[in-house]
C-alpha cells in the first residue's frame, strides 16, 4: 500500500492530495503541470514539500509533521524521469548496472528493450528514445520496492512502446512491485493500470479503480470525450484462427491473438467510440462481437456527442454516439439494444491479463 | 644539454619532488575543501572560505611568516608536532612541501569548485534514486564527472608549486640540497654578478617541466572529457 | 655534517668562494635577506653561523639569545654610485645628480628600510646634503642586485650599491665614490649560534684568517674597519 | 522545395537518404534508432554528415562536394529540438522572444500556447511539458523560412496537443513555411503530413504523398496494423445539429463539429479498424456513415486480420476485419459491400482542411 | 582604527587601483584567450596556452626580471610604447598594473575556461538555430551562461593582484606613493627590526579588503548562478 499526503506551494501552483495506492500500478494522469512530476519527485524524496506524509507498506518514509524524511537512497524507490539522465561517464552496460547487485537479469532486459547492441556505447551517441530505454533498463535492473515512472515511453515509438508494455505488465503482475506511473496516454493507463488518480491543477479531481474511472460518464470531461471506454472483464474460453474468444458476463466476443491459456481472467478495454448502438440484430457485418444489452442512461454532452451506458450482463459499456443518431433511433433507458464492437477494435494492447 | 652547476640540479630534482608531494597531499584535502565550500551550507563556512584564500590574497612572504610563527619549531604547534610525531617543518624539505601546498591550495580547491558546480544534480538524484548512498554517489558520479576539473586544479597546483618562492624561502630558506628549490636557487644565483648563464638555465628547466605537466594534464584532461561526452 | 652557515644574500659571491677556500670541512650556505636569515634564525632555524649586512639586525638576533659568541665584523665595504658604463664622474652635489637625473630618472637603491646598502645610502645622502633633492626620485629594490639591475639596463640612470657589487657587473661603472664617514660603518658581522656545531667557530675564524681575508679583498670586500 | 541527400556513418549505423520534398509538412517517421534526429540535425547544420547535398527552394545549404556548408544561423532554420533547450538565464519572455525581431506576435502565441502566465517564469520553474511549448513558440516566433520539429508533441498531455494541432495546420497553411516534422504519432501524420517518408535503419523505406503511403496496403507493415487508414477528400455541404455533413466521392458522410464553411474542401483519414464492412445496408445502427462501395483487393496478413480494401466511388478504404469474417462474409473482389463508418470515430484529430 | 603611517594608506590607496584597473583591464583579454583557449583548435594553441601559464610557473620575481627586459625603457617594445603613445611602464603605476595584470592573468583565463567548458553545446546550437550569428550567440547565450565563471576569474585576479609582490618590485620598484604596493609596504616593514606593528596593521587591511571583495563576488555570483537556475 502506497499513502501520498502532500501539500506544496510553488508561487502561484498550490499541490494538494491525498493519495492512497494499493498495489498494482497507480496511475497519475492529468494535463501539463497539473503536479504529476511534483507528486513523483516528493514520493521519491528529491523535492521536500513543505507537509508530506508517504508511506510505502511498513514504511514511513517521510512525515514532516514528525521531521521524518528520508534520503531518497533510503527508499528503495526506482525512477525514470522525464528526461534519460543517463551518467555520461558509463558505458550503457554500466548505466544498467548502477543499481543492481549483480548483472544476472542484464541480458534479458537489454534484449526485451532491444538495447543489447548498444551495451558498449556512451550514453552521448544515443537517440532520444534509446536513452529512454536504457533509462527504463536502468531502473527496472535495480531492483526497487516502489518504481516512479515519469512519462517513461513519451520517447519511444507505437512498435517498441508495445514492445515494452508486456514487459511492465509482467513486472506488475509477478515481481510485485508497486508502481507510480506518469502517462499522458489512455491506453497505457488502461493497460497498465489499477488506480487511477486524475490531477487537475494540484488537487486530485477523481481517483479509484481504473474500470470505475474510466467507465464513469461524469469522468469524461476530465479525461476527454475521445478517450472514454469501459472496462470488461472475462475469461478465455478457446482459440480458433489466431483468435481468442472470451466469455463476458454479456456473451461471447472474440478478440485477435491468443491471450492467455483457457481460464484465464482477462480484462477488455472497450473505447466508447468503438461501440456502435444497434436496435436491431445486425446480420452480415464485419463485426463479430454482437452483445446483447439494456440503455442504462443517456448523457447528452455540449457539443454534437452523447454517451450512451449500457449494462451487458453485470458489465457496464460505453457508447459514444452522436445526438443525431440518439434522436433517430429515439433510445430511452431501459431499451433492449445491441452493442457492437468490431472485433479488431480490440487489438492488442486494449487485453490484458487481470490483477484481481 | 644546460650547462647548471650540481646544486642546480639538485634544486630541480628537489622543486620537483616537492611540487609532486604537495600536489599528491593536498589534492585530496582541496578535493574535501571544494566539497564543503560547493555543497555545504554550514557556519563559518564564510571563514574556511576566507582562510583557503588568505595565501592568494597575502604576499607570499608573509604567508612564509605566519608559518614560521606558527610552526617553527619554537611555536607551539612546531613544538607539538615534533614531540608527538616527530615532524619537523621549519627549515625542511617537509616545510617547502607544506608552504607549496598552501600556497597552491586556493588554486586547487578553486578549480575543483567550479567543476562541482557544472555537475548536473540531475545525475547525482538519479543515482541516489538507483540506491547508491551520498559517499557512492560522490564516488561512482560526481568525481568522476569532475575529474577534469579536479586534473586541472592538481596542475595548476602542481605548476604554482613549481613556482613559489616567498613563502618557502621565508618558512624553510634557502638550504642547498635541502630546501633550495628551483626558484630559490634562482634567487641566489641572481645575487650574483654574471650568475644570469645559470640562472637563464634554470627558468629554462623549470619552465619546461611545469609547462609539459600542464600540456600532459590539458592533454589527459581533454581525453577525460571527450570520454565523457561519449566521444571517444 | 657541513658547517651551517644563514648568510645575507649580498655575500653570495664572497662567501661560496670562501666556502670552496677552506679545507676544514663542507658548508652549507643559504642565502636570503637579512632580515630574513635574522629572523630565521631567531625561529630556531638550523645554522651553526649567522651572517649579516648589517649591525642592526645582529644586535635584534643577539637581544633575541640565539647566539653562541659575541659577533665579529670580518669584512667592511663601502658604497659607490653608480651609472652605465661610460658615464662621466659625477660630483656628488645637488645640481650635477639632478642634471644626471633629469626630468624623471630615478636613483636606484635597496629597499631604505629593508636592504642595508639602502639604509646605509640614505643615510649617506643624508649627511652630503643630497636627500632633499633626490626624496622623492629613489627606485627601492628588494635587494642591491636588483637596484643595480635598474641601472644596467637603463632604467635608471643613477644607484647607490656597495663598492664590491659594483665592479663585478660590466654594464654599470662608479661614478662617484661615497665616502665611508657620512654613514654608519658597513660591516658584515658574524656570529656562531648557540646551537652550532664543533666546525662553526673554526670556519668562523677562518674568515677572519688571512686566507679567508684575502677571498674577500679578491671579491671587492674591505678590511674591517677598526 | 526542400532537397535532402545525406550520408553518413555512425560505428554500425550508416545513413544514407535522398529526399525530396514539396512545400507543407514533411513528416520523418520511423523507429527509434532509424536516423530521423540524425537528418534533422544535418539539414539545421548543426551536424556535418560526411555528404550532404541539402537545397530549400533556391537556397544551396549544403553541398559538401562543393565544400559549401551554410553555418546555423545562415540557413533561416526554426528548430524544435526533442528537448527543450531552454535558455535558463533568459525569461519564459526573453527566451520567446530571442529569435524574433520585434514582440507582434508574441501575445497571441503565448496565448495560443497557454503559456502567457509563464512568460515572467525562468525555465527551471517549468513542468515538462511547459518548457515543450515555450521551445515550440520560441521556434515559431523566429520567423523561419524551414521549420524542423524533432518530436515537438510527444511531451504534450492530449488536450494540449490537440489545441496547438490546429495552429501548426493554419500555419502550414497560412504562413507558408515549410517543415520537417518527426514523430511517432501517426495522427499527427495524417493531420499535418504532406509528405511522408517512412525510415526504417537510415535508409527511406517508402515515401510519397501522405495519402498515398497511408492508404498503401503495402505500407501497413512498416507503419503498424493498428496505423492502416486511408484517406478522403470532400467538401463541406451543410452544418446541422453540431455536425458537419461532407460529400465524398462515394456519397455523404457526417462529422463532429463543424469544420470549415460550406463548401470549403476537406480531408478525412479513416482508419482502416474503424471500417466496418457489411454485405447487406444495415439498419437501426448508431453508426450514420454508410458508404456503399466495392472489394478492391484482400490482403491476408501474418496474424488474425486482413486488410480489404474499398472503392467507395474514386476514393479507396482501407478496412481491417479479422480473417475469420472474411471468411464468414465470403467476400470476393468485385463483390459490392457497404462500408459503415462510426461517425465519431471520424473524429476531431482526423478531420483537416486539404492543401491541395 | 589601524594605526599607519600615511605611506601605508597610500599603499593601500595604490593597490585598490592598481588591482581594480588591472583587472579590468585584462578581464576582457583574459575572456578572449579563454575563449581560444577553449574553443579554438588553430596552431600555436599549445604554445598561448604555455605563454599564459608562464607567470604562474616562474618565481615572481623573474617574471618581474622578464618584464623589465621586454618592456624597459630601453627595450625596443618599450621604446616603441614610450614614443607611440607616450606609455611608461618601467617605475609608473601603470607598469604595476601590467606586472598585476600578467601575474593574475593564468588565474583568470583559467577560471573562465573551465565555465567555458561547462557550457551546454546544445544551448549555443539552439541560439544558431534561431538566426544568431556565432558574435550575438555568445554575447547573448555564452557570456551571460559562464558569467559565474567570469566573476569568479576577477575576482581571483584581483586578489592575487592585491597580494603581488615580486613582479612589481622587480619590475617598477617600490616607489611610496607611485608603485609602492601594499605588499611592497609589508616588505619593507617586515625587513625592519620592530616594523612588526605596521606589517600586521597593512595585512590586516590587504586581508580585509581582497577577503571581502572574495565574499561579495561569491555572493554576486550565487545570485547569478541562482538566477541561471531560475532558483530567483
Ligand atoms: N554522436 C553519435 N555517435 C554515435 N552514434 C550516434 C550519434 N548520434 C546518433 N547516433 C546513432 O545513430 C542512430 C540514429 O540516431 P538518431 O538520433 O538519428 O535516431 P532517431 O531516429 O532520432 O531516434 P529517436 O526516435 O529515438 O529519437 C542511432 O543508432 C544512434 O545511436
Ligand atoms: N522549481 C519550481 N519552481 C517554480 N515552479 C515550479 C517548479 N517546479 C514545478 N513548478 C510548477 O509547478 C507546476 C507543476 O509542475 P510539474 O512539473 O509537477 O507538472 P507536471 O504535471 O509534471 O507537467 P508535465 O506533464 O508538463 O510534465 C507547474 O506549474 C510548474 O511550473
Ligand atoms: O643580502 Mo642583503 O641583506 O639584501 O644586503
Ligand atoms: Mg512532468
Ligand atoms: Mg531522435
Amino acid at each position: 500500500m502506497l499513502r501520498i499526503e502532500l501539500s506544496h506551494r510553488f508561487g502561484d501552483f498550490a499541490l494538494d492530495v491525498d493519495i492512497t495506492a494499493g498495489d498494482g500500478i497507480t496511475m497519475l494522469f492529468g494535463p501539463s503541470g497539473a503536479g504529476k512530476s511534483t507528486i513523483a519527485k516528493a514520493v521519491g524524496g528529491l523535492l521536500q514539500t513543505d507537509q508530506a506524509y508517504v508511506q510505502l507498506g511498513e514504511r514511513v518514509l517521510a512525515d514532516t509533521s514528525k521531521l521524518l524524511w528520508l534520503k531518497p537512497h533510503m527508499r528503495r524507490i526506482g525512477y525514470v524521469f522525464q528526461e534519460p539522465r543517463l551518467f555520461p561517464h558509463l558505458s550503457v552496460r554500466g548505466n544498467l548496472l548502477y543499481g543492481a547487485g549483480h548483472d544476472t537479469d542484464l541480458a534479458r532486459i537489454a534484449d526485451l528493450l532491444d538495447i543489447a547492441p548498444l551495451l558498449t556505447r556512451r550514453p552521448a551517441g544515443l537517440s532520444g528514445g534509446e536513452a529512454a530505454r536504457v533509462a527504463l533498463g536502468r531502473a527496472l535492473l535495480s531492483a526497487p520496492s516502489l518504481l516512479i515512472l515519469d512519462e517513461p515511453l513519451a520517447a519511444l515509438d507505437a512498435r517498441r512502446k508495445a514492445d515494452i508494455l508486456p514487459y511492465l505488465e509482467r513486472l506488475r503482475d509477478h515481481a510485485n512491485v508497486p508502481m507510480l506511473y506518469i502517462t499522458h496516454a489512455l491506453d497505457e493507463v488502461a493497460r497498465l493500470g489499477s488506480t487511477l488518480v486524475l490531477l487537475q491543477n494540484g488537487k486530485v479531481a477523481r481517483s479509484g479503480s481504473v474500470k470505475d474511472v474510466l467507465s464513469d460518464p461524469d469522468a469524461v470531461p476530465v479525461l476527454g470525450p475521445r478517450m472514454a471506454g469501459a472496462m470488461l472483464e472475462g475469461h478465455v474460453v478457446r482459440h480458433v484462427d489466431g483468435l481468442t474468444e472470451l466469455e463476458v458476463s454479456g456473451g461471447l466476443v472474440w478478440v485477435p491473438g491468443t491471450a492467455g491459456a483457457v481460464d484465464t481472467k482477462i480484462r477488455l478495454r472497450v473505447m466508447a467510440q468503438d461501440v456502435i448502438v444497434g436496435t436491431q440484430k445486425p446480420q452480415g457485418l464485419s463485426a463479430l462481437n454482437i452483445l446483447p444489452a439494456k440503455v442504462v442512461s443517456l448523457h447528452r454532452g455540449d457539443g454534437p456527442g452523447a454517451l450512451v451506458v449500457l449494462q451487458s450482463g453485470t458489465d457496464r459499456l460505453l457508447a459514444r454516439i452522436t445526438q443525431r443518431s440518439l434522436d433517430e433511433m429515439s433510445l430511452a433507458p431501459g431499451d433492449a439494444v445491441y452493442g457492437i464492437l468490431k472485433t479488431v477494435s480490440v487489438g492488442p494492447t486494449d487485453v490484458f491479463a487481470g490483477l484481481d | 644539454m644546460i650547462n647548471l652547476p650540481p646544486e642546480g640540479w639538485d634544486a630541480l630534482w628537489l622543486s620537483l619532488r616537492v611540487a609532486g608531494l604537495s600536489t599528491l597531499l593536498s589534492l585530496p584535502v582541496a578535493l574535501g575543501v571544494a566539497v564543503l565550500l560547493a555543497r555545504g551550507r554550514f557556519w563559518g563556512r564564510g571563514i574556511l572560505n576566507g582562510l583557503v584564500h588568505l595565501p592568494l590574497v597575502l604576499p607570499p612572504v608573509v604567508t612564509g611568516y605566519l608559518l614560521l610563527i606558527a610552526l617553527g619549531r619554537t611555536a607551539p604547534i612546531g613544538v607539538f608536532l615534533e614531540e608527538t610525531f616527530g615532524l619537523v617543518l621549519a627549515f625542511r624539505w617537509t616545510g617547502a612541501v607544506l608552504a607549496a601546498a598552501v600556497m597552491s591550495f586556493p588554486l586547487t580547491v578553486r578549480a575543483i569548485w567550479l567543476a562541482l558546480e557544472a555537475v548536473e544534480p540531475g545525475l547525482e538524484e538519479a543515482a541516489a534514486t538507483l540506491g547508491a548512498s551520498p559517499a557512492r554517489v560522490f564516488a561512482t558520479v560526481t568525481l568522476p564527472l569532475i575529474a577534469p576539473g579536479v586534473l586541472a586544479g592538481a596542475v595548476i597546483g602542481f605548476a604554482k608549486a613549481m613556482g613559489e618562492f616567498g613563502a618557502t624561502i621565508t618558512f624553510v630558506s634557502n638550504i642547498p640540497g635541502e630546501t633550495q628549490t628551483v626558484p630559490s636557487a634562482i634567487y641566489s644565483f641572481l645575487q650574483v654578478p654574471g650568475g644570469e648563464a645559470t640562472v637563464w638555465g634554470l627558468v629554462a628547466l623549470a619552465v619546461g617541466v611545469a609547462l609539459g605537466a600542464l600540456l600532459l594534464a590539458e592533454l589527459l584532461s581533454r581525453r577525460v572529457a571527450a570520454r565523457i561526452a561519449g566521444r571517444a | 655534517e657541513p658547517v651551517r652557515v644563514f648568510a645575507a644574500a649580498s655575500l653570495k659571491t664572497a662567501l661560496d668562494a670562501a666556502a670552496a677556500e677552506w679545507a676544514g670541512g663542507t658548508v652549507s650556505l643559504s642565502y636570503a635577506g637579512s632580515g630574513a636569515v635574522a629572523r630565521q634564525v631567531a625561529a630556531g632555524a638550523p645554522a651553526d653561523i649567522v651572517v649579516l649586512a648589517h649591525a642592526d639586525w645582529m644586535k635584534w638576533l643577539d637581544a633575541q639569545g640565539v647566539l653562541g659568541t659575541d659577533p665579529v665584523i670580518f669584512a667592511g665595504n663601502t658604497l659607490a654610485v653608480i651609472g652605465p658604463v661610460g658615464d662621466a664622474e659625477l660630483a656628488l652635489t645637488p645640481q650635477d645628480i639632478a642634471a644626471r637625473l633629469g626630468r624623471d630618472g630615478r636613483l636606484a637603491m635597496g629597499d631604505l628600510r629593508a636592504v642595508p646598502a639602502g639604509i646605509y645610502g640614505q643615510e649617506a645622502l643624508v649627511a652630503l646634503g643630497l636627500w632633499n633633492g633626490v626624496a622623492g626620485r629613489i627606485a627601492q629594490a628588494d635587494n642591491v642586485r636588483n637596484a643595480m639591475a635598474f641601472v644596467a639596463r637603463g632604467e635608471a640612470p643613477l644607484g647607490i650599491v656597495y663598492a664590491s657589487d659594483a665592479l663585478a657587473d660590466p654594464r654599470v661603472a662608479i661614478v662617484a665614490d661615497i665616502p665611508s664617514d657620512v654613514h654608519a660603518p658597513i660591516v658584515y658581522p658574524a656570529a656562531v649560534t648557540a646551537s652550532a656545531g664543533p666546525m662553526a667557530q673554526e670556519f668562523l675564524s677562518f674568515l677572519q684568517s688571512s686566507v679567508g681575508q684575502s677571498v674577500f679583498r679578491a671579491a671587492g670586500l674591505q678590511e674591517p674597519p677598526k
